[in-house]
């Protein structure tokens, strides 16, 4: 690669205003077609929906915590409509959104939050790796699982999702390098939403942005105004392709906005000013899909309708799911540590069997 | 440890955050650093208002990189200073375990002391509070092997407020464990005096006669509520409280078992190669002939730690440091029910 | 085990080399990365010719960065590939704690079983060559407390090939820790069939009645010499080679120590809460009544491990064996003498 | 810092070619002054030759292994003199001819190649770290002195060495990132000597340079001729100068060559051609200063014969430290674990004393 297209464009990639008009800086990238954005739409409503209805569950104690993405919509869901089902994808706690708009069931995206199990969904039949919560870590697998795909001689494509706070951890350093050397098809996106709980991107890095970490690794990088589906998609899909044609991986730096606390537990007031939050509302990335769609006849009111009376149809079933008390049973605790229960396990379980029996008794 | 509330009394999150505030008080070499510690006060809050009484330059969050939190500190030691930093929860403590391991624990010795490395290391530690997978670990044996470190765990709120001054004092690095579950826990509490001794020294929480129950950290309440029940039981318990893991107070705790004859060691880390285990050995190595049962252990059992739905049944309980006693019987039967061992 | 050198003989290196190469023929998804395994072979030559055989999609040299070695492994067995890595040495394994306790662990119990974790992390182990500090450390308690590992070692030519492919080979992930010092030792062996059980068990590599030693990797040929010098004083003594430290055959060990009525665990790590720990906890928990004195332990000293002109002092030695067994004693004087643990 | 001085220049900075005759691409960087140069030669003398008779006591089993650093003596010697004494050197296991350079005595920095002790001088006294085996760990360190060294109210630097291997590391990235946004007076050389052991660059990194890294954490970068120490020392100058005045951290990459094996024990016929090391060695840095400071009357005949004496004198200091047995007491070795030993250690070296008393009886 030239050392030009290691490096990103000076300003994000934007398709689409603040205010849903056109704009000129479009990077290099093509419009996505319009029946994706139209698709698109349709699952951001959802998404946010989605996440709505999970925070509210915290309140009512269904869920132990949930890290809202509201306002990082255009990311979640670009981020998925840029794979195909064979690709994979590699999230963090905060893209619940991601999962449920790519299809997977949200009782069991939800599991974890739940408490009920770590992972609640299959990684392999899903391709989603399990929502990882030590920062970095899930990019090196990526870059493996990547590895293994191309072994496999299959043409998939692997996107792992990294926040701003986790780019400073070593693992991520580590995963662009073994992506570069290996020439593995993995694309990394940065949804960059500011904040790492409390600290400020200030705080996080001096980069000129974080994209500009790429050419330090022979990565061709860009950087997009992660409020802006059109944008978001448009430059992922070239990333996607990249990394599919066999060149290599890709970095990805989407800059956008955690409306809410970092998780329902958190206090953003602790270190944040309302008027940020209110100056990032006006930049609102589903209400301004909406304007740019509709302005341009590809939406109209009836079609809003509809996306959202899916949207509330799909919450009524993640409340009649998260509502229903799953049973957790503690003699399962033995059953995956290892391929088989070690003699030392399967005495424990035993112990434990007589412990319950005895309190059933 | 009483847990009701009422004027004049503090939670051990607040001790902790008052340790913090002392120390920095008095020693202007003393940093605090980490993730989240500065505006936010830390996700547990034990950091809390510190920045703002000392400034930027004395409280401040750094980037999120573990490792690199422990390598600045090991830099700052270097130059003089005194750093306090924070873990955010013990699994996110290991990326930083080269660094703890190979150079926090190995510099003095590395330069025959030239280098000596004050610094604390504060680890929220272990479970009980329903958090979600890497945010419960209990890691307390990965550093008690680890020679060159000291290993603290408060279990009371006095605890909490001196043994943190005193690991800040040290001259060594303390890996400095905060049991989440007690963290607001409270009691009414003089600081100004210290009732146990200092850090390196057990304490015995409650004397008795037929058993010792050792414990450290999140499972010292939990010991002595089992003591209160086997009291009604007729059955008399002394509680160690270890308050230090390494170094190590032999002689508090063998004292007690060759008094009793009878041992159990309460841990809720995962049993195999954990803390519980040295301490069995050592107590048999030296108190073999006074011993009139095997020691036992109750631990977790060796799992990951579960999800919140189920960690209650994984933690030890007072049930099970009830069976463990019931069971310090004569024979070879392996009868281990309950203890996260057995064979 | 013989040190002679001859025809048909093979070194603990050799059969390690041919383990690989072997499981590499037999099956393409075994694949075998690190720091200098490709065209070197490895700096202790184990992966010799193997990019020359298999090339360099099935054995390649990576980034130096053992945090990313192990992801990347994370990530290939997701995809179904079957990675053997190498850490160079102990301590240059420790960048890759987290990945190793918070997803090698930890994946399979994660996800119910959907993504095992079907892979072998060698680790050349322990001392006694006269490395520079960070090259001889003991790591393997760190493994061995960490549910959803296995942790194996072997002491004999014939195991190091069969117990590797039996890594290999194993649905699980495996910590393979390979005594560095007997990478050299030779012995005539056949390697078609095997002698000793399976991975998971441990072997009785000598009968004897007066006391039983436990030991692993780089303490097991010590223990056999140790026994060989009791036998011409009289003292009959059985060695245990544990062979797996995880999963434990408590089977094996606990049968010898109730016919003996007397243990030595000898570990080469540093004592505290180290896997010897646990095993002299396991042994007095079941064979309480068997036992005519406490299990004794002879281990590295509770220091970093010494530089090469004092590593003799640290390691544990044929006296210090026979020194404990001497000390198998009747009363409960902490005579604990040479064990690297005392109170 | 403005975007273009985040990334080195295109080329190596050189002053001086590879047949000793000055070139035109200078970079920015002043050409330091004569007397410096020729304490350089001096210095480069000196280094090389200690570095031959440690290899040579290694043959003898004086040293139980010695990195040589043959052919990095520009980057060696360019480092020590870029600093002022109360400035800190971090150094890895491959710099003892810096150490020696800067005045160190060398049996101390023998003692860990010697086996004796794993550090032999005082860090403190001598303001060097020691050196450094865990690969870039010592990085981060540097960048916590350099933020004592502030805190303190000096304008001391720290100088961070590191190799084209280290630099994959994580701990690099974590060390980068917090020098640039807490503006730690830090200087990262990486020493490119072109392989980690067997591993060639091409394998450890992807980037066009390695000194693109630091536009990725916003810090100013330099690539620089290894072998040319006019060039390095102009570069650490202005480096050094950069993070003294306040301005934060600075990279530089120097590309050498380590004409030597790995360390006497490694065998480097089993991964690279002597084609290559016959290449490089025509591009020695010792060859190359002697002769463009004699072009310019800088140094004369007698001027190297004394260079040449003092080196030999040295080695002969060298030889007779080296040959002389010292005792290691294995009663230290409870010393210095603690502050204090704890009871467990006092009686763990008494039964020790115990036994060798009794041997020795
Ligand atoms: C290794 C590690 N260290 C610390 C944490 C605790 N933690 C959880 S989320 C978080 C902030 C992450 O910020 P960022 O990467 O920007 O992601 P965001 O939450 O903004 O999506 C921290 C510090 C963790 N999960 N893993
Ligand atoms: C963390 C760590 N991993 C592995 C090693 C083993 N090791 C020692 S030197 C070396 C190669 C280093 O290469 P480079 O950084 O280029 O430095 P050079 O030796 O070329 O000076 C390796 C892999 C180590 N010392 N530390
Ligand atoms: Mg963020
Ligand atoms: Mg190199």
């Amino acid at each position: 690669m030239r050392l030009e297209d290691l490096l990103p464009s000076p300003e994000p990639v934007r398709f689409v205003a603040a205010d849903g008009t056109g704009t000129a800086s479009h990077g290099a990238c093509p419009r996505p077609a319009d029946d994706r954005l139209v698709e698109g739409y349709r699952r951001m409503v959802l998404g946010r929906r989605f996440d709505t209805q999970a925070t509210a569950l915290t309140r009512q104690g269904r869920l132990a915590v949930y890290p809202s993405s509201r306002g990082q919509e255009a990311c979640q869901i670009g981020a998925v409509l840029a794979l195909r089902d064979d690709d994979w994808l590699f999230p963090t706690y905060r893209d619940s959104v991601a999962l449920v708009a790519r299809g997977l069931d949200p009782a069991e995206v939800l599991t974890l939050l739940r408490g009920d199990w770590h992972c609640g969904y299959d990684p392999v039949a899903t391709r989603v790796a399990p929502q990882c919560t030590p920062l970095a870590t899930q990019t090196i697998h990526a870059v493996g699982l990547a590895e293994a795909l191309r072994r496999n001689g299959t043409d998939g494509v692997v996107l792992a999702l990294i926040g701003d706070g986790g780019t400073s951890e070593g693992d991520f350093h580590e995963a662009l390098n073994f992506a570069a050397v290996r020439r593995a098809p993995v694309v990394f996106l940065i949804q960059n939403n500011g904040y790492a709980i409390s600290v400020p991107l200030a705080r996080q890095s001096a980069a000129p942005a974080l994209a500009y970490k790429g050419i330090g690794y022979g990565i061709g990088s860009e950087q997009v105004d992660g409020n802006d589906l059109v944008a978001v998609l448009a430059v992922l899909d070239a990333a996607v392709a990249h990394a599919r044609s066999g060149h290599g991986p890709y970095l990805v730096e989407a800059h956008t906005y955690r409306m809410e606390a970092h998780t329902n537990a958190d206090d953003a007031t602790r270190y944040r000013d309302d008027d940020e939050v209110t100056r990032w509302a006006a930049a609102d990335p589903l209400a301004r899909l909406r304007t740019y769609l509709s302005d341009r006849g590809l939406i109209d009111d009836e079609a809003v309708r509809t996306a959202e009376a899916g949207a509330e149809a799909f919450a009524a079933r993640v409340r009649t799911a998260l509502n229903a008390d799953v049973p957790a049973d503690p003699r399962t605790l033995f059953d995956h540590v290892y391929a088989e229960p070690t003699a030392q396990l399967e005495e424990q379980r035993a112990q434990l069997v007589a412990e319950l029996d005895a309190r059933e008794a | 440890m009483s847990t009701a509330t009422g004027p004049g009394e503090l939670s051990l999150a607040q001790a902790l955050n008052a340790a913090l505030r002392d120390a920095m008080g008095d020693d202007d070499r003393v940093l605090v650093f980490g993730e989240d510690v500065g505006a936010l006060g830390g996700v547990f809050r034990i950091t809390d208002g510190l920045t703002a009484k000392f400034g930027e330059e004395r409280c401040f969050d750094t980037p999120l990189a573990e490792a690199g939190i422990v390598g600045l500190a090991v830099g700052l030691a270097m130059g003089g200073l005194r750093p306090v930093v924070e873990m955010q929860f013990d699994a996110f403590a290991y990326p930083a375990f080269e660094q703890i391991a190979s150079h926090v624990a190995k510099l003095r010795n590395r330069t025959r002391g030239a280098l000596p490395m004050p610094m604390v290391i504060r680890v929220p530690f272990a479970g009980g509070i329903g958090g979600v997978e890497h945010h419960c670990d209990s890691s307390e044996a990965y550093y008690a092997h680890t020679p060159g470190l000291k290993v603290v765990t408060p279990a009371t709120v006095e605890d909490a407020y001196w043994l943190l001054r005193d690991a800040i004092a040290d001259p060594d690095p303390v890996v400095f464990l905060e049991p989440k579950r007690l963290y607001w826990s409270r009691e009414r509490v003089d600081l100004t005096t210290r009732s146990a001794g200092p850090m390196g020294r057990a304490a015995v929480r409650r004397a008795g006669t037929d058993a010792t129950l050792a414990a450290y950290g999140p499972t010292v309440p939990l010991a002595l509520q089992a003591a209160e029940a086997a009291a009604a039981d007729g059955i008399s318990l002394e509680v160690v409280d270890l308050r230090t893991i390494v170094p190590f107070d032999d002689e508090t705790l063998m004292r007690s078992v060759r008094r009793t004859g009878r041992c159990v060691v309460v841990q809720e880390a995962q049993g195999f190669a954990g803390v519980a285990a040295e301490i069995a050995a050592r107590v048999q190595e030296r108190c073999f002939h006074s011993l009139a049962a095997p020691v036992l252990r109750v631990t977790g059992f060796d799992i990951p730690y579960p999800p919140p739905k189920l960690e209650h049944a994984h933690l030890p309980t007072v049930d099970r440091i009830l069976d463990a006693v019931d069971r310090l019987q004569f024979d070879d039967e392996p009868d281990l029910r309950h203890t996260g061992m057995a064979a």
